[in-house]
């Protein structure tokens, strides 16, 4: 029975390889179409959507960065005022950190992790379609509010009670609150993914001790939204509410608190930096291995440091309100708490180091910005350690050294690796390379710019420069470097329109890539440029955490799953050991439906809360059509997801 | 003034003339847009807008590509227009006389034409703004006016959260109650409260009595809620979703 | 505006004892920081460009220098432990020594915080009467510690004065309090470091610390009354103060003017900044202020007045002889 | 797809068969398990945040709660007598599920289901004995916003319980669909295991804080 039919063989006899390749094509077809489109659930599309909107969601809010540092260029500038440039910060922030640095490492990992754990599909793939759908929708919301004037003033911290109902009139801040409910939603639902994906669909062999370091550092992000983003979004629910119902969470007058904003906001909002930093640690760990041609030294260190800092993550939240008047003794706790984390983050710079030291250097474009975040995101490591502390933190905190320093370390530590990572990877998403001569003007401009902008913000800081303001006063000492930071703004802005020049040139004109142009060991190397929708035309069987550099000839695999349905293999969680047949969904068009149900519900919210009781219905009825398997069941089998 | 009409229903929005009250420098000679000006492409503004505070993104779309053709093309006309308005801060006042064009009627409840498209406009000017609004609630707090009328629940001074007015209750009317003063307690304003804020106070009372687009009406305040036992035990019995 | 005249306000420009220590810390942690960074650079450039024996993964020789790179990455390990110890055993002396309260503080004052300007209460503790309020001008006597406390009206703002401590936050609902101790004479800037809304920008406040003597002159001349003018002119500002929207927020005292919810004006003549630090104190610039503060200070809570330029020049005239 | 010769990958070693796995599996060898140890933890997380919130608030409060409105206990009782007494027919429900046996399964799909129909005017009851509504005072927003996060876990389970009652009467009713009742039945333990701490705090806390 065709039906039964499985790679390798069919009826007993053996299937060819050109036979197999046709019928998983045929199985695993995403559709055409517009209405395909928007069914997709295949992880690779999805994934592309998301760097595709993440990137657009950088690129806006890098001019608005653009716009800020020209009101800033000279002192009394008249360019912009303080309602709009309050609307800029807000967005800046906001829009960089929901909107780009944690979607664009949930794509990352909704691409990758599938291809490293070498298996045909992510797990949950409708949660996963419906997940993008959900943020940008929740994007699209607020720049469109923004757009509308209706954008946040209130900073990406949105502070009670300036973010509250008496400060913060109009819908302003709703829109923010509900943008979080957004992405966070979505973050959450990409974490269960990935959790599901890198414990049980791992290749046969890849024991935890054999997973790649990037699977790793994806699995404590994971870790970290499930923990951290509840608390933004009860945060959020608990503001809004303030603002539409009349609750009194922050209201003093009424038994609420402000702190205690601050205190649920930063418990999310610290493990939040770790979340975007973990996953570009195990991009730097992906590239040095391949670009030194060495595995990385010290891998157990590695592990145990990545999940060191994931713990610790969560025990740092109170540095952030250190002026707040909080008693000191618990004050001295968080410092020696946060100065903790960095001697695991030191061990890791150790580690890539020495597996430098080891190993062959090829100065290719992505080990460049390897070296560039390393150089960087020191920095901004050393000037975090400072900031740790009470009485540095007292004068620093809210000043500009703070802003060069979270830029040191975000831009040093996620976009750096980030672009790396693009070099790195841009062949295996595209089939064709990205062009080496832009990537280092790419890298040059970037590094000297970035420098030029944000160094002499530390000096500024210490000069008495606070953050968030529309304009200064003359004579107050802060023109001259304000013009250079400009000057070197512009620079970074150019290197930008150099990566998307060789994005967009390199699709259509770059050099064929074919299946493992960089000779990488890990597993998304082991299949085309791009991959096909079931990812592996066989299921790898790992004896090593380099399987492609053990393996030079023939690459052991295993037979057995359908290649007429669907299908693919569920292993233990520690040993990796092959345990059950898995069916894969289809296609289907409910998640977008479901999204755009609840994102309904979402924005209508703001505007009546009965939209929560109303809006839930269709919500329900859209989700309960997704889950509800389709068709006649075969025999003792459908297809379906949970 | 200058004046344009609506394409539709609920869609003309009154804009003022020219005028040197433009509190940010003119952001055009950046190139950047003004989400005003985006009205104006829909031909309902007038020629000049009062605050360039907003950038435009409409031609920048967060999606780029096709989804932004669709995505512009279904924004709701409706939404934008009220949008652009209602969340604007405005800091100076108009430059057109706001002065009620009739003059000091006690009962205030005849009106003539004029008045009635006077009032109409500044009902739109700041009961639909919810900066007005908020900015009225400030004032409120800050000439006292709670002292007599409590949270609007009233206390020596009459409530001004029902429908029951002594001298009329529309917001040229409470701005003339204002102004004048009224028998029984009520100072007179004139002169001391400048126009623009006895608008936004007008505009924070009506807002008290449910008037006014609801998204532009302010959320609870921070501080006490309860200003007497009564309001207390009505909160007891009947949670609102809508507290003053 | 020139420099001199802003007051100081780099942490490096410490004034006060509180200050001091801090820089102390900085300098220390500059050059430990400073450090680690140059040994991290030093071993990547080497580590890239190094000459001598590499392998690669086709050479499966087991690599010598293996055990030499655990052994000083246990060493590294040990090396960042020391240093991140010694760094947060001195932040914690620091600390300790930053909140250690001077015997008795001997002058109380209460700032509280305004969108978006400063409004200060000094009580002497002996005499309960020679109570007075300012704002945006703090005047401190050399060498005296004084405790602070801080309160907001609205929003949560933060109270910064650079070269003499670090900040504290204003939080509606809390008491905060901060010790502050200038030890040289001259004029410092003090920052809103907490984003409070449209005028944030705008938020500063004047630390003026004089002499023990200079800052009691000062006190006995705060207290009185302003002086009824004496000039026509400022004759007729007094009565345009008095019959235009002034007094319903601003309190002169010795007059009628008794409004609570702006900055006191009795003395503003004497301040040296108006607009909570955005403007210079004189003439043309009080005018300007008077005529149209929205354009100084987009969004602040000074509406604009509509007063003729006779009625400007009465008024600036008359505020200008609030001494 | 149209690849260059070096787009292949290398040539396959076969080493042994997946065929012989079985289709499905219950517990935490099936992904549904998975998915749903996700959502306990994200959801744990959240209770945990608010009960910390609900302390927080109370130890900044100077009377708690205001004017000694302490909540009447007898609907909370009740609600908890019946989620405890429900855990029998669950536990016996998971039990059946996993062993796939299709009549038990729906007679226990039904009691749930009842059960379930049966708390929501438990749970009305328990709104209103909290003697406060949530825009009087902290308290009352941090009260009535807990009652409502678990009330939330409540109705979502109920609908999930009803929506598989009426799929397993239909002829979907096989193989892994019992995985899906199991999971199901799991989560409803969450619901009843999370709200003891919740009705720790919401009754008993302010009788003794």
């Amino acid at each position: 029975m065709s039906a039964n039919a499985t790679e390798g063989t069919h009826d007993g006899e053996w299937l060819d390889e050109r036979e197999t390749r046709w019928r998983l094509d045929r199985t695993w077809s995403q559709g055409r179409g517009w209405l395909a489109a928007l069914s997709t659930v295949d992880h690779k599309q999805v994934a592309k959507r998301y760097f595709v909107t993440a990137f657009v969601f950088f690129f806006l809010a890098g001019v608005l960065a653009l716009l800020m540092r020209l009101q800033l260029s000279r002192a009394e500038n008249a360019l912009i005022g303080p309602d709009l440039y309050n609307q800029l910060f807000t967005m800046h922030g906001s829009t960089m950190m929901f909107l780009f640095a944690v979607p664009i490492m949930e794509g990352l990992a909704v691409y990758f992790v599938p291809l490293m754990c070498g298996t045909r599909a992510i797990a949950f793939p409708r949660l996963n379609a419906f997940s993008y759908w959900v943020y940008l929708f929740g994007g699209i919301m607020l720049w469109v509010a923004f757009a509308l004037n209706i954008g946040p003033d209130a900073g990406w911290f949105a502070y009670t009670p300036l973010s509250g109902p008496e400060y913060s009139p109009g819908k302003r801040v709703d829109f923010w609150a509900q943008m979080i409910t957004f992405t966070e939603l979505s973050g959450l639902a990409v974490a269960i993914e990935i959790v599901a994906t890198i414990f049980k669909q791992r290749a046969p062999g890849m024991a935890l001790n054999r997973m790649p370091l990037f699977l790793w550092s994806m699995l404590v992000m994971a870790f970290m939204i499930l923990f951290a983003m509840p608390s933004v979004m009860l945060a959020s629910t608990f503001l809004i509410m303030d603002r539409l119902v009349g609750t009194h969470f922050f209201n003093a007058a009424e038994g609420g608190d402000a702190l205690l904003w601050q205190h649920l906001f930063w418990f999310f909002g610290h493990p939040e930096v770790y979340i975007i930093f973990i996953p570009a640690l195990g991009i730097v760990s992906a590239v040095v291995s391949a670009f030194t041609r060495r595995p990385i030294f010290g891998y157990p260190f590695m592990v145990l440091a990545l999940i060191a800092i994931g713990f610790l993550g969560f025990g740092l939240w109170v540095h952030h309100m250190f002026t707040t008047g909080l008693p000191r003794l618990g004050s001295s706790f968080y410092t020696a708490a946060s100065m903790v984390i960095a001697i695991p983050s030191g061990i890791q710079i150790y580690c890539w180091i020495a597996t430098m030291w080891q190993g062959k250097p090829r100065f290719a474009t992505p080990l460049l910005f390897v070296v560039g975040f390393i150089l960087v995101f020191v920095i901004g490591g050393l000037t975090g350690v400072m900031l740790a502390s009470v009485p540095m933190d007292l004068q620093l905190h809210d000043t500009y050294f703070v802003v060069a320093h979270f830029h040191y370390v975000l831009i040093g530590g996620a976009v750096f690796p980030l672009l790396a990572g693009t070099y790195f990877w841009y062949p295996k998403v595209t089939g064709r390379m990205l062009s080496e001569r832009l990537g280092k003007w790419n890298f040059w401009t970037l590094f000297i710019g970035f420098n030029i902008a944000f160094f002499p913000m530390h000096y500024l800081g210490l000069a008495g420069m606070p953050r968030r303001v529309y304009t200064y006063g003359q004579g107050l000492g802060w023109d001259s470097l304000n013009l250079v930071s400009t000057v070197g703004a512009v620079l970074v802005a150019i290197s930008i329109l150099i990566l998307i020049v060789n994005l967009v040139r390199s699709r259509k004109h770059g050099e064929m890539a074919g299946a493992n142009p960089w000779d990488a060991p890990t597993l998304e190397w082991a299949t085309p440029s791009p991959p096909p929708t079931y990812n592996f035309r066989h299921i790898p069987l790992v004896a090593s955490a380099d399987p492609l550099w053990q393996h030079r000839e023939q690459l052991p695999v295993m037979r057995g799953l359908s290649v007429d349905k669907r299908e693919l293999v569920l292993t233990t969680v520690l040993d990796a050991k092959p345990d059950v047949r898995e069916p894969v969904a289809k296609p289907s068009i409910w998640p977008f439906i479901s999204a755009i149900a609840v994102g309904a519900m979402f924005i209508a919210s703001i505007f009546t809360p009965w939209a929560v009781i109303f809006g839930s219905i269709p919500a329900a009825i859209a989700i309960t059509v997704w889950f509800w398997p389709k068709g006649a069941p075969p025999p003792d089998e459908e297809e379906s997801e949970p | 003034m200058e004046r344009t009409e609506s394409i539709g229903r609920k869609k003309a929005r009154p804009k003022e003339a020219p005028g040197g009250h433009k509190t940010q420098k003119n952001l055009w000679a950046w190139g950047l847009d003004n989400s005003l000006d985006a009205c104006d492409a829909n031909g309902i503004t007038s020629s000049m807008t009062r605050s360039r505070n907003k950038i435009s993104f409409v031609c920048l779309s967060p999606t780029g590509g096709f989804l932004r053709a669709r995505f512009c093309a279904a924004l709701p006309v409706l939404f934008l227009l009220s949008a652009c308005h209602r969340e604007n801060r405005y800091f100076t006042p108009p430059s057109q006389s706001d002065i009620p064009p009739t003059q000091v009627r006690m009962s205030g409840l005849v009106a003539g034409e004029a008045s009635l498209q006077f009032r109409e406009q500044q009902r739109r000017e700041y009961e639909g703004n919810a900066y007005h609004v908020s900015e009225g609630k400030r004032l409120y707090m800050w000439f006292n006016c709670y002292g007599c009328h409590a949270s609007g629940g009233g206390d020596s001074g009459p409530p001004l959260m029902d429908d029951r007015w002594i001298y009329g209750g529309e917001i040229d009317q409470i701005y003339l109650t204002i102004v004048q003063g009224r028998p029984n307690g009520m100072p007179a304003f004139g002169g001391k409260i400048p126009s623009q804020q006895v608008w936004q106070l007008a505009a924070y009372v009506r807002s008290m009595g449910g008037h006014g687009p609801k998204s532009a009406r302010s959320g609870r305040d921070d501080h006490m809620q309860r200003d007497s036992e009564q309001g207390r035990k009505d909160e007891e019995i009947k949670p609102t979703a809508e507290p003053r | 505006m020139d420099e001199r005249s802003t007051g100081l306000h780099s942490i490096g420009d410490a004034m006060g004892r509180h200050a001091q220590d801090i820089d102390a810390l900085w300098d220390v942690m500059l050059w430990v920081c400073g450090f680690m960074y140059l040994l991290v650079v030093g071993f990547l450039l080497l580590a890239l460009f190094r000459r001598g024996p590499r392998r690669d993964i086709n050479d499966h020789t087991q690599a010598h220098e293996e055990r030499g790179l655990s052994a000083s990455l246990a060493t590294w390990t040990g090396l960042i432990a020391l240093g991140l110890f010694g760094l947060t055993l001195f932040s914690y002396f620091t600390d300790r020594s930053l909140v250690q309260a001077a015997a008795d503080a001997q002058i109380a004052i209460k700032i509280t915080g305004h969108q978006w300007w400063w409004e200060i209460e000094y009580t002497d503790p002996n005499d309960p009467s020679r109570q007075l309020r300012t704002a945006n001008e703090l005047h401190l006597p050399v060498g005296t510690p004084v405790k602070i406390s801080l309160e907001s009206r609205d929003v949560i703002h933060s109270f910064w004065v650079p070269s003499l401590h670090g900040k504290q936050d204003l939080i509606p609902g809390r008491d905060n309090d901060i010790e502050i101790l200038a030890d040289k004479e001259g004029v410092y800037r003090g920052i809103c470091a907490e984003f409070c809304g449209l005028q944030h920008s705008k938020m500063h406040l004047d630390v003026v610390v004089e002499s023990k003597d200079g800052y009691s002159a000062w006190y006995e001349r705060q207290l009185q009354a302003a002086s009824p003018p004496s000039d026509p002119l400022a004759e007729r500002g007094h009565g345009v103060f008095m019959a235009t929207a002034c007094n319903m927020c601003h309190t002169i005292s010795g007059t009628d003017a008794g409004g609570s919810t702006g900055p006191d004006l009795t003395h503003v003549a004497s301040r040296r900044f108006i607009a909570a630090g955005a403007l210079q104190n004189h003439r043309d610039n009080m005018r300007a202020w008077l005529a149209n503060p929205q354009a100084i200070k987009p969004g602040n809570h000074m509406p604009i007045v509509s007063l003729s330029a006779d009625q400007l020049d009465a008024l600036t005239a008359y505020l200008g002889t609030l001494q | 797809m149209k690849s260059p010769r070096d787009n292949e990958p290398l040539p396959p070693q076969f080493m042994g068969t997946l065929a012989f796995l079985p289709p499905h599996a219950h517990g935490n060898r099936s992904l549904t398990w998975w998915g749903m140890m996700g959502l306990v933890a994200i959801e744990s997380t959240a209770f945990v945040l608010a009960i910390a919130a609900y302390f927080y608030l109370a130890t900044h409060s100077a009377e708690w709660p205001p004017d000694q409105l302490v909540p009447s206990v007898a609907a909370g009782n009740v609600f908890s007598v019946i989620s405890v007494l429900s855990l029998i027919p669950n536990l016996w429900l998971k039990r059946v599920a996993e062993a796939e046996k299709l009549k038990q399964v729906q007679i226990g799909l039904i009691v749930m289901s009842v059960v379930g129909l049966a708390l929501m005017p438990v749970r009305y009851f328990e709104f209103a004995s909290m003697h406060v509504s949530w825009a009087d005072s902290a308290y009352g927003s941090i009260v009535i916003t807990i009652l409502a996060l678990h009330t939330v876990h409540l109705v979502t389970d109920l609908y999930d319980t009803l929506v598989l009652t009426a799929l397993m009467f239909t002829k979907h009713a096989k193989g892994r669909r019992f995985v899906d009742v199991a999971e199901n039945a799991l989560y409803w333990n969450f619901v009843v295991v999370a709200w003891f701490p919740i009705y720790a705090v919401l009754y008993l806390a302010p009788r003794f804080l």
